[in-house]
């Protein structure tokens, strides 16, 4: 349905309330919300912040999105590190963020991830073989954003949370209850796009959700040298939205604080601001090497944290996670990284001339001339290795 | 196609009336806004100010507060966003207020809004208008006075324009608008108070063309925007002196028209390029090299750049020395072997 | 002396205590910081947050230098509107944040002004015709930073912050006890560069204070349009700094504020975040037209609670101001009006050869062909209007 | 000044080490950090990563926090502080991490570093260094292969050069840092890993002036970076098809070496270009241009363009294809008319 005019719902002058009367903004906890403990036990109390754990139907679902996330994640490393991709950065240790992410969104509902998201944009409905296409390095962008509603992964960094300001506000003009989902590294808040829409977001009440990934580091650089903030969900007072800080390896969690933000931007209430905290167990990309910049005792600790164990702990206690379903889960692990195999022993189908072809929509006669050029000299060099 | 003169190609039944070419581009917003509602304007001071140049002046009454707004202070944000509402749908006209001010843009505008249809093989499509008041003349300090076009034009992706006068103003916003890629609109803020007599609304060449806006069979003076002026001027002068001067107004930067220009290069065997940015990497080094490449052997002689020094723009106090005039055109032409 | 080595001091890992030992940040006060009330009248309690009143001496030093800028500021908008000047952003009303920003400051230290400072920029010692030349449009730069150091006033809004937190980084890594102070206005709070300023200043614990005048209005576009947080002070919170919320037209509550920051960073303490909420009395600059976007009745209400006058009242009761201190400060500010006066109908002496002479500190043998390729036209044109 | 080959003009007694440029690269830091306490190296992961190129690898250690750190991840946040440092007498190298990754940072490099000295009568210089790995040939995903040049040699007010070869690299950017003038140091990184016999320290020709690497009389080939190599390839397959071709090492982008190309292209009386950057106001316009505006009369043919497509930098298995090759170089040579 239509929703009240957006920007007129601004323009009631705070001039003269300007000194006193601004709401204040919910605070971000000082221990990040937690619903399931690392140990699979149930929290409770001040820790959950007033959140409710999701059912233990929604859990398995989780549960089942992250198993196979993972596996499809060592998969590809392990093709990354046989030369078969360009590059890949692993989210390994960071699905209790990427999966309640896409589980929180709607079918209309639009998501930006970075080069980081893959197991998201994959979990959202992404065939393997079209997410891996740009690490591959077929083409820059392997699916198609209209049809799956997923912006292609942003590499530089921060930039595509602006687009989804964008995206919301203009959905949101359009009269559609559309939300707009954006993932950020801990890195990418010190870049001065980060800013510019965490601010566009709150004052234009955009219907935005901010998921900033804290991983702890961005590449080398960890967050004691990105911030001094107690914690990045901090940054939400200062542009008076609702920020929340949560255990990032505690999916339940997650999911019942990003749901809550989806709804509230859905229903009109504008932009949320929320730190999961986590960690990327994995080097940055293959090409990077972690001994230099921390040590395997961290990396250990972490790994104990791993998102995936407390869930499988909490839905066996729960009696939902049996054996059987554990095995079916596995087997559809095991099919999805054969399935990126698979799709990774192609060799794809590639046109250099497709090169002149998407750089505009209007033709263009002096392009059309080095298209031309292309396909002379590939002719050339055909008939020459021909003769 | 080469056209005589920049007579609109259509116009309507109403009656030339003396417009501006800030009025010209208000028109052509006004128009554009009320003929789909997907055009959405915003940028700084856009609102009930109507823009430092008052641009959109009265539009925001005109169209209330979800077609056209005021933006916080972000040029990056402005374009990053546009970047999303274009992906939704929508067709946004952003304001740069000047020049210099587009450079916090730069990274939205050279890595998404050139890229964003080629990265995703044309399924993206963005129909963004990123308007920017540019050059001098103004007496503008320091940053007020920036010719950028060199920075978009060396980017591919981007179709970047620039009209020398109101019916143009109108007719190639409209354009640009219509125009399913996104579009650098470079406004020549000397300009924007030349009038003309026009009837609105007016359809002149498409926007991509270069026009031939005078005849002359001796000298061909390639000018854009601000300069166009100056070249005719030139072209009266060297009248005066004998010289017949061929102007050409290049309209687009990014396409260039080589067929017009190429006509008129071989017609008149000898050709300069004006421009107020500085000469080195200037848009003048583009259409020297390749008119050059294909009209080598029908030159007499080489090229010229007739533009602003290599130096940051001056101080109100000192453009004029900077800028080209109609004077220094013709000094440079002298500079040439004539036989 | 030489201080402690800044940046081997961030480098104690706060991984370990990311989630629940980070400081927490001083929070802005609700209401601003007031020491004198708009009717002349001493505040404390809470409102005085626990600042102390500056002593009648201080105050009638930052009173002596308003009146004088005030004085400068109307004589340079009517030499502004006769045409003398390309352009003048008027500082009227926004005195009691400029002077007292400048009083606070030791000789050695750093000032980062913007375009609307002018008046920071004269009280701090540059000559009137220096100050003006920009304005004119003589040169970009009338006054040698170095000797007052005082940076370029700034057009391009917030790039000059992030200058004051690389000048006061290298001051710290020198040992030198050197603060740099920059002016910020509401609107360019929004641009990227602010952010990223705030974050390097705050990570790097680096000796600035940001003063930020909220003069409630980026040319047309009031605050609400620009935020939404409380108050611009409350961004402080998200860089882990301390934020303060101050009456901007309370002289005597900036002064303090301001001080106390400045002191902070000398010794160590890092950045400050200080909002002075005042406002812009005046038109943007000569070319705006505010009758466009607020009412006249919005601005009488801002000019009775003129930061002037308020001084003037309390100044007065306590028997400090006599009148014939103020004929004296008033024949100060008239002999400065005359000095601006004078500078500007003194035609400058401009060379435009000098163009080429900056652009470089090396050689450029293609410059200096353009060099002479003008003054053989300067030479022709003076020929030619000779004969 | 034409100087044959690139050897270097002063030398350490040490005996020649194969050096990468990485690690000339390196050297030439640590030289610089040693020599000059006011060279302060900031940026992503310069510090116990060593850059992701390594080309910092080991300073960290050698000279601690002070002297070499990480930022915060910002761009116009590293250019920017580096300036106000600058300002306080310091001699910041900054790292931007790859082409792209330098936009965000364009209005401080353009308003700022490129404008401070004239702005104030040159009363503040800004000895700064940006370094920028630019360019393609690493199969790097979108954004890791731009080259950027022709952005900042328009710019009035930068310096800019780039090294092909180890020796160069270290000799060049010492040069570089103990420029008062902003230099932006583009590092070609696909030769990054080229190795050389080289003794450290080595001082090659002063880093304004191009370098005949290799004499001709044919033809003149321009490169800078990462063509020089494609630019000897081309001269060797040149010579076994009769051609005799001059090669000529740009380096210094901002200023352009007049002289020697003068001189070079004089002789020869046909030039061409090659770089990787797109072709429509790239950088080979400019040499394009101003090598026609001063040679016209010695040329026999048209100054070639051969460069990257006009196209966003393609995905890794298709950039072979937009890469200018020898074979490239030679079949362009071809068009020309040869009498
Ligand atoms: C504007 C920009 N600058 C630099 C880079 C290079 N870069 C790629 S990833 C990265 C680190 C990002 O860290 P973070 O935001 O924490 O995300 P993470 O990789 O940890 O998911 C950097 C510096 C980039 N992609 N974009
Ligand atoms: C990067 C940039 N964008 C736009 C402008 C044009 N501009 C000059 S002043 C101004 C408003 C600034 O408002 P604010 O920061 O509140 O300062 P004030 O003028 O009120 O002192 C704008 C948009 C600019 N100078 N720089
Ligand atoms: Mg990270
Ligand atoms: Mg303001």
């Amino acid at each position: 349905g239509t929703l009240a005019t957006p920007f007129a719902l601004l323009h009631h002058c705070r001039m003269s309330d300007s000194v006193a009367a601004r709401d204040e903004p919910v605070r971000p906890t000082e221990l990040p919300i937690s619903l399931i403990d690392s140990r699979g036990t149930v929290v409770s109390g001040k820790r959950a912040a007033g959140f409710t754990r999701p059912s233990d139907e929604v859990l398995l679902d989780l549960y089942r999105k992250m198993v196979k996330a993972r596996r499809f994640d060592i998969q590809v490393s392990a093709l990354t590190r046989q030369g078969r991709l360009a590059t890949y950065p692993s989210a390994s240790g960071q699905e209790g963020c990427e999966i309640p992410a896409v589980a929180a969104l709607q079918e209309h509902d639009w998501m930006f991830p970075t080069y980081r998201d893959s197991i998201a944009v994959l979990t959202r409905g992404v065939p393997a073989a079209q997410v891996l296409s740009h690490f591959r390095g077929d083409w820059h962008l392997g699916f198609d954003p209209g049809e799956h509603r997923i912006a292609p992964q942003a590499t530089p960094l921060a930039t595509q949370a602006l687009h989804a300001v964008g995206l919301g506000t203009a959905a949101r003009l359009k009269g559609d209850d559309v939300v707009a989902l954006t993932f950020l590294g801990d890195g990418a808040t010190s870049e001065g796009d980060a800013h510019e829409a965490f601010n566009f977001a709150a004052v234009w009440q955009a219907p935005v959700v901010f998921l900033v990934q804290n991983n702890q580091y961005a590449i080398s650089v960890p967050v004691a040298k990105q911030t001094r903030a107690r914690t990045f969900a901090d940054k939400a007072i200062g542009y008076g939205m609702p920020g929340y800080f949560v255990d990032g390896n505690d999916a339940a969690a997650m999911f019942a604080v990003i749901s809550a933000a989806v709804e509230r931007a859905r229903s009109g209430g504008g932009p949320t601001l929320i730190e999961g905290l986590t960690y990327r167990v994995e080097a940055h990309t293959n090409s990077d090497d972690p001994s230099r910049y921390r040590g395997k005792d961290e990396e250990a600790k972490w790994r104990e944290l791993d998102p995936l164990i407390r869930l499988e702990k909490y839905l066996t206690k729960a009696g939902v996670l049996t054996p059987a379903v554990a095995d079916e889960i596995a087997a559809a692990a095991e099919a999805l990284a054969t399935e990126a195999r698979d799709a990774m022993s192609v060799e794809p189908d590639l046109d250099p001339l497709e090169l002149f072809d998407h750089v505009y929509v209007a033709e263009r006669p002096a392009l059309l001339e080095q298209r031309a050029f292309l396909e002379r000299e590939l002719a050339a060099t055909e008939a020459g290795s021909q003769s | 196609m080469t056209i005589l003169e920049n007579r609109p190609v259509a116009s309507a039944a109403a009656a030339p009336a003396s417009v501006s070419m800030a009025g010209a581009l208000t028109a052509a917003l006004r128009d554009a806004m009320t003929e789909d509602s997907r055009v959405v304007v915003f940028g700084e001071d856009v609102g009930a100010l109507g823009g430092v140049f008052r641009v959109t002046d009265g539009l925001s009454k005109e169209f209330g507060d979800n077609r056209i707004w005021d933006s916080p202070l972000a040029e990056a944000g402005i374009v990053g966003t546009a970047i999303g509402m274009a992906m939704y749908g929508m067709r946004p006209v952003v304001e740069m207020q000047f020049d210099a001010f587009s450079y916090p843009a730069f990274e939205q505008i050279t890595s998404h809004v050139a890229k964003m249809h080629n990265r995703s093989k044309g399924r993206v499509t963005l129909p963004i208008v990123i308007r920017i008041p540019y050059a001098g003349g103004i007496g503008g300090v320091e940053h007020h006075s920036d010719s950028s076009e060199a920075y978009w034009t060396h980017t591919p992706g981007l179709t970047v324009v620039t009209p020398s006068n109101p019916a143009d103003a109108y007719s190639m916003l409209r354009e640009a608008i219509a125009s399913d890629d996104p579009v650098i609109f470079l406004e020549p803020k000397s300009r924007y108070w030349m009038k003309d007599a026009v009837a609105l609304p007016v359809a002149t060449p498409p926007m991509t063309r270069a026009v031939v806006l005078r005849e002359g069979t001796d000298v061909t003076l390639l000018a854009y925007g601000p300069t166009v002026k100056t070249a005719l001027q030139a072209a009266d002068l060297g009248a005066d002196e004998g010289l017949s001067i061929e102007v050409i107004d290049l309209r687009s930067l990014s396409p260039f028209d080589d067929e017009t220009v190429g006509a008129s290069v071989r017609k008149t065997s000898r050709a300069a390029i004006i421009h107020e940015a500085a000469q080195f990497g200037g848009y003048g080094a583009e259409v020297a090299a390749r008119v050059t490449e294909r009209q080598f052997f029908h030159l007499a002689a080489p090229i010229l750049r007739i533009t602003g020094f290599d130096i940051p723009f001056p101080s109100p106090k000192l453009e004029e020395y900077h800028l080209p005039t109609a004077e220094r055109v013709l000094a440079a032409l002298d500079t040439w072997e004539w036989d």
